[in-house]
């Protein structure tokens, strides 16, 4: 017989220590992905004292939020199985639950709390709905029934216009030590104000850790391992004892939880919420393809796909603006990465990403250097 | 060995197992005892229902009519996860395993549901030593140890068979139900399945059920035959007496090939 | 000699990082029926796929019937005349036996003569002749995977396993049908783990291990020699039947 | 390639489901008291008939595409919209025959509108495939974000071509305007929808029953190593029927196009859901099925916007939740996959 | 130093070509104020164009970077209502001027309004306004209206109700029928239009009020002339009116058509676009270059770019526009305008050639309520 090489790393090996108590034993089994994950982890967690201006800090925000999103969409995707279109249902929940709260209640910590239990609370039980109602069928139906879902849940939101402001949104405040008026420390600390802006950053910070964390832990427990195993072959799974469509619901609803809270996190920081914002079926495919650029079914991948993608989606602009400049006086090929093209380009990044990496930037890495 | 029929409920019952699939009755009010420490073979023509009433005990299939019961306990309603948990273990004609994941992860699972340890979330699933420990020495006794880091879809069509079984006798059932266990694995091979069932069924608190078509398997196994012929229980007795049967000799072994 | 219809020479296969096949060198005859044979994860499945271009081979050479196809299209080896029954069956689960059936004659309706006796050969299938096959039974799954590859006359046939699951009458039909199909000048590479069935029917014998030709030769010779049968294949044929 | 093999006469015989083929006239008859109006019913049935042929003719090339091939094919939509646009390479050289008076002219400019955007939709489609959906065969996920890829990438070459802004194209003469019967009224463009839409149905049903191409697909998609092995270049089929679907799409975005007459890029893309729910209903795959989804999700959308204009916007849901209640797996299950 | 403005627009996305024109229309209108020089009271003007893709938070993110880091003196925008509402707290945190070009919502001079807010676009009553005033004056009117089912159809129906109310209390609103926003078959909506206004007496008017794709043309071929009713559409851009060639007569109220004003400045952005663009300027180039007359109009009467003087010059100021004088009306900051009262030509010479101007509908003839709350 021919030996087969063992794979690449040990499954019965087990990790001691802190870091690995922390990473659920799921280490990044890579250097460059130990490297790359450890510079996102450094950079967002300093942005508001290593760089100025409103931009950065920002785009750093947005990773956190969609971080926690796409990682709690993989664990659907990627760990599950499932392909749901109305994952920024929940998103759009945890929105509005903070916004609808926040405008209605007053700005005050006590509504948030309120809109976000309200909004945890509703997503579940629209998560186990939908589970129950809907994970029996063949998979492509669910993913179509979800589809007509997520379109349902944007008129609603459109129709209960006084509820949700339609199509206009909320604008809302946030509790008074949240906003940019508010100083937390008089003198400036190494350069930056510590003023309401950076303690908003440093919770969607810290909540998107924490989120992560458990998600990583939930994917990495036996639970975890169940839904891989429905994953590859629910009818067997079933067979061995594990109640498929339980597992399955539970999963839809940890995830439906978990964008909820970043949907919470993302009206939060950006102190609106509107249809566009959280609920468009565009948010959708940005996520999906953030899973797959990251690598679907790698927690880390949600971490690389959510970097590269907000990073790319927020500078890609600008930097056709310099390379058409750039390339003023050629015939053509400037009015192709004219800024206003910039939609050409995310499409064909779309494409090229899915070649490119077809196991996910996670999974070229892991294989790559051991 | 001898089967004799116990006052205690037997580990498994069937009342008048029916299922029809439109005009077609794939199993025909079956009604049968299965008791503890018994093998008993389940022989039949191709299509003859073998499958379709395993199908029907785990629950792969809902009944059209009749009952299954296992010790005295009514599972007809239930789904298959639920019986499996009651204690009613099968493993597959056609093989069926997570393609995927590793030889290993494959009973892993199977352990670990026997374990009932798939609701932890919080806990890392490799802190389990002694789930990972049993998975091993399963994998040992079928002789896939050397392989049990490849994934059932880089394996030969008899590895996997031997993987089948692998995972039945992880989930540790009070009853087992083997389809054609040996199908496609090369004669060298046969014996150490032969030797695991014979293991189990010596065990004295199991009980086995086994389709199987190689009549030398059957024989040396078994403690009782029945047999099923469109979907109608025929025979049930004596392996000798029953293979003996005109009805096994002619719709079964085909009159000429009863040799050896 | 003629020159045999399919011959193999240094045939080397990886699938991904693995080496599989490790320079396989055989040759059938035509016209006759040859068994190959070995232990599980010996190669068999493997040589097959690697004959029928489903897997490339990495070197050496394939020719069949004079041409070289070591690197043709699968759908070009197939219309070359060789039919194939895969070792998982290859059912279309979604078709109906009747689709099943339509689709393998390739170049037009089934004849009906030949329909009849492959119907004769398999009652099961006429019974459920308009039922998906996925509801079939695993013989009778088996029973269409072979009904499939012999809807049509063809050069050469390679079956994987067709009597795994098959009850003992069956075994019998389809032993009955491999030998009017050698009648009718057809060749056929067969796989095999029952070596009863293997016994009867077999011209010549090839033994792989470890993607290795380990031994090839008439039937007859292996079927004389205990020995050679306990060092090939780890049991003499008198143990099973 | 005829499909039916002269087998034995005694073979059991397949038999055909009609029930769904009843659901039309049932759910008309269901209406008609809730209408009132005889009048009104008879516009609003024939109106519905008339937008479920369109419907059923932008939904036909995605049941080939995605029903039988199993492609998940977001960017059907833009081949709609780029068969849209096609028109304008006819109706540019040939305007005068849109405002001609004769109802030849008129309809020759449509047929020569649909061969254009039928041979500019099949030109991409093969583009489309060979670059963007030929490596993803077999994964959704991936084709649902290569599509999406390619949508947007096609979306704004139309941008860069033709322009950002919408633009009007004339109906032509003769086909404006409507019929009227006393009180009913019918447009005169729903007609020549009625009659293009029954035409291509029928050639479809014919071209899969009668050919073993539908069988060939069906089964290549389960197992396309099988039906290589059985000696079948199933990779030329696939990109046939790729090539198919999409100039589907042209035609089914021509008729679109001149019932909006208004071209947008985008105006592929927001039918999409509708045709996504017509497929479903439809029972992935099976062209009858997509037939009768798409008549009945546009008659259920005249009755209700007629008796109930708030529950107008979710009539397609609620018909696509009912049908799954009752067939979950469509009206026509075609493969279980 | 650089006097810097900041462009926002939806330049990406499905009103991509309403985005072009403003832009276009901005650019234009500093290009003529300035004669050419791009300087005001010295000062070089540096416009920064951000495309906000009409997403809300993207958009308020965009204003907070133009303010913050490109350090800009004001900011005009946007294409999307809901953007554009999003954007206002923004300007109010920063203490800076923005200029809304060309969103319509009334709330955004309403309700939602801060001081440092100034609209030159026209807000939804002022449309309706101008639909109503499009009615005639004397005898019964019913009107039914087709509005979309969401909240900018409802709020158009609300207000064209009140406009009437105010300025034609002959007619009625007799009938409201709203479509779902992306509807596409619209016998269902006609046949009960066609029910509730067959049997009125007097004239029978359906007011259409849509954005995007025009129901006009399928209740047109309808024939709702069988029961002597009459399709009012509002104005549109030029190639959304392009359709409207086919049903000439039809009678309504525009905001903008390029032929209709008359003043040396509109004749200069007749012929220029014309002589660019090959084409007419249409609805937001009038719209942007508006915006540049007011930003040009403002800091030459401020002497400078400081916020406070900014907002002290532009209460009350007037300044001309493409469509004649505006004024920015001292309680909400809308610039109060002109609207048009067109029917559609029979024959127009060419593709853009489509209305007759009947009569100019002066501002003052529009009483348009104030909302906010100062
Ligand atoms: N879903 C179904 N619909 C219709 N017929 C079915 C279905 N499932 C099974 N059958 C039929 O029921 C019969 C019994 O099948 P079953 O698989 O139980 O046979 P078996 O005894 O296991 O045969 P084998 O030895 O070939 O495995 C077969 O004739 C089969 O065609
Ligand atoms: N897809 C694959 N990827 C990697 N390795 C494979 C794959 N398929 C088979 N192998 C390996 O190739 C070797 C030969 O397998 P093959 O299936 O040819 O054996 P076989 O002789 O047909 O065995 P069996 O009698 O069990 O069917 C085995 O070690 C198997 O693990
Ligand atoms: C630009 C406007 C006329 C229309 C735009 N949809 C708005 O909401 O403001
Ligand atoms: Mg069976
Ligand atoms: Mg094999």
């Amino acid at each position: 017989m021919t030996s087969s090489p063992a794979l690449p790393f040990d499954e019965t090996r087990r990790q001691g220590g802190f870091l690995s108590a922390v990473l659920s034993s799921d280490l990044p089994r890579s250097r460059v992905l130990s490297v790359v994950l450890l510079a996102i982890l450094l950079v967002l967690a300093t942005t508001p004292f290593v760089f100025s201006g409103s931009q950065p800090i920002g785009t750093a925000a947005k990773i956190c939020v969609f971080i926690v999103l796409v990682a709690s969409y993989d664990l659907l995707l990627g760990y599950s199985g499932i392909v749901s279109f109305a994952h920024t249902m929940f998103f759009g929940i945890g929105g509005y639950g903070i916004a609808i709260a926040l405008e209605r209640l007053g700005p005050t910590w006590g509504s948030a709390a309120i809109g976000l239990v309200a909004a945890l609370a509703l997503s579940a039980v629209l998560a186990v709905a939908i589970g129950l109602l809907s994970l029996r069928v063949r998979a492509i139906f669910f993913s179509m029934i979800t589809l007509a879902v997520a379109s349902a849940a944007a008129v609603l939101a459109s129709q209960l216009s006084s509820l949700t402001g339609g199509e206009d949104g909320l604008s809302f405040q946030l509790p008074q030590a949240l906003r940019p008026a508010f100083r937390l420390l008089s003198e400036p600390l190494f350069g930056t104000a510590v003023n309401g802006r950076l303690l908003a950053y440093y919770l969607v910070f810290f909540v998107s850790l924490l989120v992560f964390l458990t998600l990583l832990r939930i994917v990495n427990s036996p639970f975890g391992r169940v839904l891989q195993a429905i994953r590859e072959n629910e009818f067997r799974a079933e067979a061995l004892g594990y109640r498929v469509v339980a597992y399955r619901t539970a999963a839809s609803v940890i995830s439906a939880l978990a964008a909820t809270i970043a949907g919470a996190l993302m009206a939060l920081w950006l102190r609106y919420n509107g249809p566009d914002t959280t609920l468009s079926f565009s948010i959708m495919v940005d996520i999906l393809l953030m899973v797959v650029i990251g690598g679907m079914g790698t927690m880390y991948g949600a971490v690389i796909g959510a970097a590269l993608f907000v990073l790319a989606q927020s500078y890609l602009q600008v930097l056709m603006e310099a390379g058409s400049s750039a390339l003023a006086g050629l015939p053509l090929l400037p009015n192709l990465i004219h800024p206003d093209r910039w939609l050409l380009w995310l499409g064909a990044l779309f494409v090229i990403s899915v070649y490119a990496f077809p196991g996910g930037i996670v999974g070229r890495l892991r294989r790559a250097v051991p | 060995m001898t089967f004799t029929s116990t006052t205690t409920a037997p580990a498994l019952e069937t009342r008048g197992l029916t299922i029809r699939f439109g005009g077609h009755v794939a199993v025909n009010d079956v009604s049968c005892r299965f008791t503890p420490g018994t093998l008993t073979a389940i022989v039949g023509p191709n299509g003859a229902g073998k499958t379709t009433y395993f199908n029907l005990i785990s629950g792969q299939l809902k009944a059209s009519a009749g009952q299954v019961l296992v010790e005295g306990e009514d599972v007809t309603g239930l789904p298959p996860s639920a019986r499996t948990r009651r204690g009613l273990g099968r493993a597959f004609q056609l093989t069926n395993l997570f393609p995927q994941l590793t030889a290993l992860e494959n009973v892993r699972l199977a352990v670990q549901s026997r374990a009932d340890a798939g609701w932890s979330l919080f806990k890392v699933w490799n802190s389990r030593r002694d789930l990972i420990e049993k998975a091993e020495s399963i994998l040992e006794r079928v002789r896939l140890a050397d392989k049990r880091h490849i994934a059932p879809k880089a394996l030969s069509h008899g590895d996997q068979r031997k993987l089948e079984v692998a995972l039945l006798i992880a989930m540790e059932p009070k009853v087992f139900m083997f389809d054609e266990p040996t199908a496609g694995m090369s004669v060298d091979e046969v014996p150490t399945v032969l030797e695991l069932i014979h293991d189990i069924k010596q065990r004295g608190d199991s009980t086995v059920l086994l389709v199987e078509h190689k009549m030398d398997v059957v024989r040396s196994l078994s403690d009782r035959i029945i047999v099923l012929h469109n979907g109608t229980l025929v025979a049930d007795g004596e392996p000798a007496e029953v293979i003996a049967s005109p009805v096994v000799q002619e719709a079964y072994l085909g009159v000429e090939v009863a040799r050896d | 000699m003629t020159e045999p219809l399919l011959q193999l020479s240094g045939v080397h296969t990886h699938i991904g990082p693995y080496h599989i096949l490790h320079g396989v060198d055989f040759a059938i005859p035509s016209g006759q029926l040859t068994m190959l044979l070995g232990r599980n994860g010996a190669g068999k499945t493997t040589t097959l796929r690697t004959i029928m271009g489903l897997w490339q081979a990495s070197s050496g050479q394939i020719r069949f019937d004079g041409k070289d196809i070591t690197s043709a299209s699968t759908p070009d080896i197939a219309r070359a005349g060789i039919g194939y029954v895969p070792e998982a069956m290859g059912i279309f689960t979604d078709l109906t036996v009747r689709e099943n059936i339509v689709l393998a004659a390739r170049s037009g309706p089934v004849d009906k003569n030949r329909l009849d006796w492959i119907l004769g050969l398999f009652p099961a299938l006429k019974r459920f002749w308009n039922l998906p096959a996925g509801n079939l039974s695993g013989g009778q799954k088996q029973m269409l995977a072979i009904a499939r590859a012999i809807a049509e006359p063809r050069r050469l046939l390679l079956i994987d396993e067709p009597t795994k699951g098959l009850a003992p009458v069956m075994v019998r039909s389809m032993i009955e049908a491999f030998k009017a199909l050698k009648a009718a000048g057809e060749t056929i590479l067969l796989v095999e783990q029952n070596f009863y069935a293997a016994s009867a029917l077999g011209d010549n014998v090839v033994v792989m291990d470890d993607g290795r030709i380990v031994h090839s030769g008439a039937m007859s010779e292996l079927v004389a020699d205990k020995a050679l049968q306990q060092r090939l294949l780890g049991l003499s044929l008198d143990a099973h039947q | 390639m005829a499909a039916e093999s002269n087998t034995p006469a005694e073979l059991p015989r397949a038999k055909t489901d009609w029930l769904p083929l009843v659901l039309i006239p049932a759910l008309a008859l269901l209406a008609l008291p809730f209408v009132g109006s005889p009048s009104t019913w008879v516009t609003l049935t024939v109106a519905g008939l008339a937008m479920g042929m369109m419907i059923f003719l932008m939904a036909s090339g995605l049941t080939l595409v995605f029903g039988l091939m199993d492609i998940i094919n977001f960017g059907h939509g833009v081949f709609i919209s780029l068969g849209a646009y096609a028109t304008l390479l006819v109706l540019g050289p040939l305007a005068g025959w849109a405002q001609a008076d004769s109802l030849g002219l008129n309809l020759a400019l449509l047929l020569l509108c649909i061969l254009a955007a039928m041979l500019v939709t099949g030109l991409v489609g093969a583009v489309f495939e060979r670059v963007i959906v030929r490596p993803v065969y077999g994964s959704h996920l991936k084709q649902i974000l290569v599509t999406m890829g390619g949508l947007i990438v096609t979306e704004q070459l139309i941008h860069a071509i033709w322009g950002a802004s919408p633009i009007p194209i004339p109906l032509p003469q003769s086909l404006r305007g409507a019929f009227v019967f006393g009180d009913i009224v019918m447009e005169r463009y729903r007609v020549v929808a009625v009659v293009i839409g029954i035409a291509v149905f029928l050639g479809m049903e014919l071209l899969l029953n009668r050919t073993r191409i539908g069988l060939l697909i069906r089964a290549g998609v389960e197992n396309p190593e099988m039906v290589e092995a059985l000696g079948y270049r199933i990779r030329r089929l696939f990109v046939s029927v790729f090539i198919a679907g999409s100039a589907l799409a042209g035609l089914g975005g021509v008729m679109w196009a001149f019932y909006r007459q208004t071209l947008t890029a985008g105006m592929g893309m927001e039918v999409m859901v509708l045709v996504f729910i017509v497929i479903i209903i439809g029972g992935l795959g099976s062209i009858t099925g997509c037939f009768v989804g798409s008549l009945l999700v546009a008659l259920v959308a005249n009755y209700v916007g007629f008796i109930e204009p708030k529950l107008a916007l979710i009539s397609n849901i609620l018909v696509m939740a009912l049908v799954l209640i009752w067939r979950p797996q469509g009206l026509f299950p075609v493969a279980r996959r | 130093q650089d006097i810097k403005i900041a462009l926002i627009a939806g330049k990406t996305g499905p009103l991509e070509a309403y985005a072009k024109q403003t832009e276009a229309g901005f650019m234009m209108g500093l290009e003529y104020l300035t004669k050419g020089s791009m300087t005001v009271n010295g000062r070089k003007i540096n416009v920064i164009v951000k495309d906000d893709q009409l997403k809300a938070d993207l958009a308020k993110t965009l204003l907070e970077q133009a303010y913050n880091d490109d350090k800009v003196d004001l900011a005009v925008g946007t294409t999307s209502s809901a953007a554009a509402l999003a954007m206002l707290p923004v300007a109010e945190e920063n203490g800076k001027v923005l200029i809304v070009e060309p969103a319509v919502a009334d709330a955004i001079t309403g309700e939602k309004w801060n001081r440092f807010i100034f609209r030159t676009a026209r807000n939804s009553t002022q449309d309706a306004y101008g639909a109503a005033a499009a009615v005639p004056a004397s005898g019964d009117v019913s009107i039914a209206t087709l509005a979309q089912d969401y909240a900018f159809g409802k709020d158009g129906v609300a207000a064209l109700k009140s406009a009437l109310a105010q300025i034609r209390p002959n007619a009625k609103v007799v009938f409201e029928e709203y479509a779902p926003q992306n509807a596409t078959d619209f016998t269902a909506s006609a046949q009960r239009i066609f029910d509730a206004l067959k049997d009125k007496p007097g004239k029978k008017i359906i007011n259409i009020i849509w954005a995007g794709q025009h129901p006009l043309p399928k209740i047109a071929d309808l024939k709702p002339e069988r029961f002597g009713i009459e399709i009012a559409p509002g104005g549109n851009i030029l190639p959304a009116m392009q359709i409207y060639k086919n049903y000439p007569g039809m009678e309504g109220a525009v905001y903008y058509y390029y032929a209709f004003p008359k003043n040396p400045m509109n004749d200069w952005l007749v012929a220029e676009h014309q002589k660019r663009f090959n084409a007419p300027p249409d609805f937001f180039t009038a719209g942007g270059f508006a915006a540049a007359s007011a930003v040009v109009t403002a800091i030459q009467k401020a002497g400078g770019t400081d916020t406070e003087k900014l907002i002290a010059a532009m209460e009350g100021m007037t300044f001309e526009t493409p469509k004649g004088p505006m004024t920015f009306r001292k309680e909400d900051h809308q610039a109060l305008q002109d609207m048009y009262h067109f029917k559609v030509k029979a024959n127009g010479k060419d593709a853009n050639d489509l209305l007759d101007l009947v009569a100019t509908i002066p501002a003052d003839k529009m009483p348009i309520p104030v909302r906010n709350k100062r």
